[in-house]
């Protein structure tokens, strides 16, 4: 990859993270901030893993190991465990 | 002499897997489980049932099986099959998942969830016994909410000595409250609605002949209703490890009849 | 480079060649024979509790000048029993069935199995075993310290684990413990990454992913699901550390009330440690199966002469198996105080397990089908997993579904279905293993009439043990109790604990059976032929004892499937993988 | 023997690795996995708590969010000049990588020293593992064990590449060795973009 391609990314990440932080204290709220939020977090991390870890020029497998392997497992864990925190709040007398 | 030794410990092998299996379904058919007394206990029987019965026959099923195949093939000087095709793997392996998927997909889905969704979501009948137990090391503190129906507000600053359970003494719904320790008392074929908190560790309310488990969990007050449909004195039994004394935290539930229950709830008021 | 020179030359001094050691099969030994230490441990451990069950509260006058704390006059104290529970788990799981299994099988024979001259990383090979070595001290050294060890249970469930006035085990030995896992997850995490490595770049020329013996798929499988599940253990570990001692309360409710005083937790619950705890618990126990499933699965065809049925079947229900195995840990939770919808979802996702289970325990019996069966100690022992992979397995019927477990949870139930499945299993699949590798890794026998005794006691003793256990949970005895003489309904099963006590003993006293076997046949074992099993996988194609660097100058290069037994058109009845086609045909 | 570029017949037939890497780049990459899943963890128990308590502390009014935006920078832009590193040393331009490695250490020392100060002006204000001046004092404690953790990774990272800066110098380094530790250099980064989002935003 040429060293142009580094900076791009470098800039484009800087780009997102002022836009994060001006919709962080713009009139946003709720969800739709949330979301948002949420989006360009996954913009950055696919731009850090895709260029600067050369991860878009690695064979598919791996891609797929390394992606999954976190994405998938992370995601299974925090959907499993999430339902309980709104019960403990709901049984522990606060709501 | 390697062929008659294979056939000896073929024939050994197999007759122990015969016999175990034998001994495996005569301790299954003997009565195991302590005398039943709640109203939805018996679909967790059932289930359990359901359970033994399958799988009692399959592990007959298997163990013959493999009793026979030992007994056969350590017999046999010539291999007689090779390769299976791959035609043939898959329809013995769809045969197998096919049971099995019957059986315990089969049993959960049809005899498992509706008594669980039984037991975990569906409210209280209106006339329910509200009793509130306060698990600690080691003992359970019982409370009964009185005429009102409702508990006395708590408070864990308020806890000493004398006050276990830190009630707070302003609140005048906790005029008419009763507090025990150890004993529950309650009326046959009335639900009872327990309200279960802890104080300190994790413990479980157990009541083996009731088919009721459920964890009391420092921190959430866990509400959960069954019905016991006899009359008696069933014991209390914690199920979840929390120190010491956890062998020893025995705890009793008395099912009295409409009469008696009135009649100790009077008494308990007035002494 | 490297690889040439490795082949050629021995490390020269005694303590590089033996005891820091960067050779698998030399770091494979070691961790096989720390495991069987950790494994008397953890079984005198079990010994001192059968004799408490058995006579509760008896004076062992000889016993108290051993544990002059846990057993003071000689009489069993209840933290003692407890810390004796909870170690004998946390060893037996963590440090005796991995170790044994994972450590010691996993590194001797992938790269022998796959065509390696050694790991991908020798080194942090080494820093692994050295690594464990420390655990194992500390979780040993854990009796000594004020309060004793840690007596949690091995599910090291706050409040009791987190506050330190719960329980005397909860002082330092619970801090031990946390210490001892931290060590042992970091070894497991070298380990797995170097067996995941190793399998995926350093298989020899020929040996594809589908001609890989099971054992190194399920090693392959079991190191994968091991190293996605235990780093959200660390991070409970770590968390829990800080509840202990940095007065956070990542576990800890608000108003706790401990010894007449209220703690200043609040925010956390324990809830919370229990789902993380069981994320790692779940895949565990799969990690401890896999790989003796994978053991059982590679001897049938060597003692039947005949391939393996449903090979490629296999592969996918393990993969199955993998990753059910990620998303079905709230089945030890059901009445926890779970929410029930999410426990109706586990329910389900646990039966899914029973479908590819069956289909290996199917493909297991039908391997036998036509073959010429025949009976030396390991294929005695791969009998014996079968059997209790069968039996042990319904068990989880009763206990993945939410319903029956209602009534079975934390009852001797469950204690009788997990020895089944992660102990008796993997006991007999380890002892199939050593019997069977024995002459690979000191190029002599292991004495046969031995073996034959030792099965023929260990089998129905565990059997018997386990199984009365499965009725005792029925009748809702509840697990991890100190004595049962306080529960009336509990008195009629008074002379069953006393049954399964002597045939524990029995069962702990036929295992120093094995090791004299094991330690007398490494110096006065019959020599060991070069192939002695006449085996077709890849391992037996080098010289027995396989040389530093396995093979001589090249690598073998591998053209077949590692179960050609019996090909016709072949010369004899075992076809090794290098076998090349134009030899004997090849047929998968 | 097994150098990168050897490597690049698409295979899972056997003797050669079937990604096309050498063994090392394939273990940080495996290392990363679980590492990541360590990061997922403790970020699931931060969700978890967030969602289980019935109030959260005000971040805006906890931090500068500015201050955290220069963190932010910092540690983004080491992230380009260790990627210019790694493209360096592959093309063979020893010296450049030499620099930008320079460069990539000096901004994960300003990054952790940013953290030291950010960390002492909590702490000044009364924040530690048990108490939160701003509300729920389990946010200071997910805070200082979190960020903790990350921040022990920078420095480990700092470590690292000053390890193979040194190496570098004396001609001992091959590019792989520079990617790789540029690997977890990145991954370092990358969990600071969950921290920043999930801890200082949403």
């Amino acid at each position: 990859m040429p060293y142009k391609t580094y900076w791009v990314t470098w800039f484009l990440l800087l780009i997102v993270t002022v836009g994060m932080l001006a919709a962080g204290s713009g009139s946003l709220t709720g969800r739709l901030l949330l979301g948002l939020l949420l989006a360009a977090m996954v913009v950055k991390i696919g731009l850090i893993g895709g260029n600067f870890m050369h991860l878009r020029s690695e064979k598919r497998s791996l891609i797929l190991i390394v992606a999954l392997g976190i994405l998938l497992v992370g995601l299974a864990l925090f959907a499993g465990i999430a339902p309980d925190a709104l019960r403990v709040l709901k049984l522990s007398g606060h709501s | 002499m390697e062929a008659s030794t294979a056939r000896r410990v073929g024939s050994s092998l197999a007759i122990v897997i015969w016999l175990l299996a034998l001994g495996v379904v005569a301790l299954g058919l003997r009565r195991w489980m302590p005398p039943l007394a709640s109203e939805h206990g018996a679909g967790i029987d059932a289930m359990i049932r359901f359970s033994m019965s399958a799988v009692g026959s399959l592990i007959l099923i298997g163990h013959c099986v493999l009793g026979y195949f030992l007994w056969r093939f350590s017999r046999q000087d010539k291999i007689s099959f090779r390769l299976a095709g791959h035609h043939l793997e898959r329809r013995w392996s769809l045969v197998a998942a096919l049971l099995m998927a019957a059986i315990a997909e089969g049993g959960v889905l049809t005899l498992g969830l509706p008594v669980w969704a039984k037991v975990y979501d569906t409210e209280a009948p209106s006339n329910a016994l509200p009793i509130e137990v306060t698990t600690e090391q080691f003992a359970w503190n019982v409370r009964y909410a009185g005429p009102d129906g409702v508990f006395g507000r708590t408070s864990p600053k308020l806890i000493t000595l004398d006050n276990p359970l830190g009630v707070d003494a302003q609140d005048p719904a906790g005029k008419d409250d009763v507090i025990d320790l150890n004993v529950i008392r309650a009326e046959v074929n009335r639900a009872v609605k327990i309200r279960l908190r802890s104080k300190d560790v994790l413990h479980s309310f157990f009541l083996p002949n009731l088919r009721v488990k459920q964890d009391s969990v420092p921190g959430m007050t866990i509400e959960f209703w069954f019905v016991p449909n006899k009359t008696g004195t069933f014991e209390l039994a914690c199920a979840e490890l929390c120190g010491l004394g956890h062998y020893e935290m025995r705890g009793l539930l008395v099912v009295l009849t409409t009469e008696e229950f009135q009649k100790w709830l009077q008494e308990k008021k007035n002494g | 480079m490297g690889e040439m020179s490795r082949a050629v030359h021995e490390p020269p001094t005694f303590l590089r060649r033996y005891v820091f050691s960067t050779d698998h099969k030399v770091i494979g030994i070691q961790y096989l024979i720390t495991a069987m230490f950790m494994a008397i441990a953890g079984g005198g451990l079990v010994a001192l509790m059968r004799m408490q069950l058995a006579w509760p509260g008896t004076k062992w006058a000889w016993l108290g000048r051993i544990f002059p704390d846990g057993m003071e006059s000689g009489v069993m104290k209840p933290e003692f029993y407890l810390s004796l529970m909870t170690m004998h788990g946390t060893i037996m799981v963590f440090f005796v069935v991995s170790l044994g299994l994972l450590g010691g099988f996993g590194n001797f024979l992938i790269p022998l199995q796959i065509g390696a001259r050694d790991m991908a990383f020798p080194v942090l090979n080494m820093l692994s075993y050295w690594t464990i070595v420390p655990a194992c001290l500390v979780m040993l050294g854990s009796f000594w310290v004020e309060g004793g060890a840690a007596a949690a249970g091995w599910t090291a469930y706050p409040p009791l684990s987190a506050v330190r006035t719960a329980l005397p085990g909860s002082q330092w030995g619970q801090t031990l413990w946390i210490l001892g896992m931290a060590l042992f997850i970091a070894s497991f995490t070298m380990g797995g990454l170097n067996y995941v490595t190793t399998i995926f770049d350093q298989r020899t020329k020929g040996m594809s992913m589908m001609r890989m013996p099971l054992t190194i798929w399920t090693m392959f499988i079991a190191s994968a699901i091991g190293l996605l599940a235990f780093p959200p253990l660390l991070a409970a570990a770590v968390l829990l550390l800080f509840d202990r001692h940095g007065g956070t309360s990542f576990f800890l409710p608000s108003g706790l009330y401990f010894g007449n005083q209220l703690l200043p937790n609040s925010g956390g619950t324990p809830l919370l440690w229990q789902h993380l705890f069981w994320f790692l618990g779940h895949p565990e126990v799969y990690v401890l199966i896999l790989p003796a499933l994978g053991i059982t699965l590679d001897l049938l065809p060597v003692f039947t002469r005949k391939p393996l049925f449903g090979y490629r079947l296999t592969v996918y229900c393990l993969y199955a198996i993998a990753a059910l195995s990620m998303i079905v840990w709230g089945h030890h939770m059901y009445v926890s105080g779970m929410s029930p919808y999410v426990g109706e979802f586990f329910a389900i996702g646990t039966l899914a397990i029973t479908v590819p289970s069956t289909i290996i325990g199917v493909n297991m019996i039908a391997s036998l089908w036509g073959g010429t069966l025949r009976f030396p100690t390991p294929m005695l022992f791969v009998i014996g997993a079968i059997v209790f992979f069968g039996t042990g397995g319904f068990g989880g019927i009763f206990l993945g579904n939410a319903t029956s477990d209602i009534q079975l949870h934390d009852t001797y139930f469950v204690v009788g279905h997990f020895h089944l499945m992660i102990g008796g299993v993997t006991l007999m699949a380890m002892f199939a293993g050593v019997y069977y590798w024995f002459p690979k890794m000191f190029g002599r026998m292991m004495s046969e009439r031995l073996g034959k005794v030792h099965f023929w006691l260990t089998f129905p003793a565990f059997y018997a043990i386990f199984l009365a256990m499965h009725y005792q949970g029925l009748a809702g005895m509840p697990r991890r109790y100190y004595a049962f003489d306080k529960y009336e309904y509990l008195q009629w099963l008074q002379g069953s604990h006393l049954h399964v006590s002597l045939a524990a003993f029995l069962l702990f006293g036929a295992q120093f059976l094995f090791l004299y076997n094991f330690f007398r046949s490494v110096f006065r074992g019959r020599k060991a032929a070069d192939n002695p099993w006449n085996a077709a996988t890849l391992e037996w194609s080098s010289p027995t004892p396989a040389p530093h660097g396995n093979w001589g100058e090249h690598l073998p290069e591998v053209h077949r499937w590692p179960y050609d037994y019996s090909v016709p058109g072949a010369t004899g009845d075992c076809t090794p993988q290098t076998t090349p086609a134009s030899v004997a045909p090849v047929t998968f | 023997m097994h150098t990168t570029a050897a490597i690049t017949k698409t295979s899972w037939e056997g003797g050669v690795s079937p990604f096309g890497t050498g063994w090392s780049k394939l273990m940080m990459w495996l290392f990363i996995v679980t590492d990541g899943l360590v990061f997922a963890g403790f970020l699931a128990i931060y969700g978890f708590l967030r969602l289980a308590g019935p109030s959260w502390p005000d971040r805006a009014k906890m931090f500068h969010l500015d201050f955290i935006a220069l963190m932010t920078f910092t540690l983004i832009t080491s992230s380009a000049t260790m990627a210019t590193a790694v493209g360096a040393a592959r093309k063979g331009q020893g010296k450049l990588a030499r620099r930008f490695l320079a460069l990539t250490i000096l901004g994960g020392l300003g990054f952790l020293g940013m953290q030291a100060y950010e960390w002492s002006s909590l702490i000044r204000a009364g924040a530690t593992l048990s108490s939160n001046p701003w509300g729920a004092p389990l946010f200071g404690a997910c805070f200082f064990v979190i960020t903790g953790f990350h921040g022990s990774h920078v420095l480990s990272g700092v470590i690292v590449l000053a390890a193979t800066w040194v190496r570098s110098g004396m001609g001992l380094s091959r590019p792989e060795g520079v990617e790789v530790a540029g690997l977890y250099w990145h991954f370092v980064d990358l969990v600071w973009v969950f921290i920043f989002t999930l801890f200082y935003l949403v």
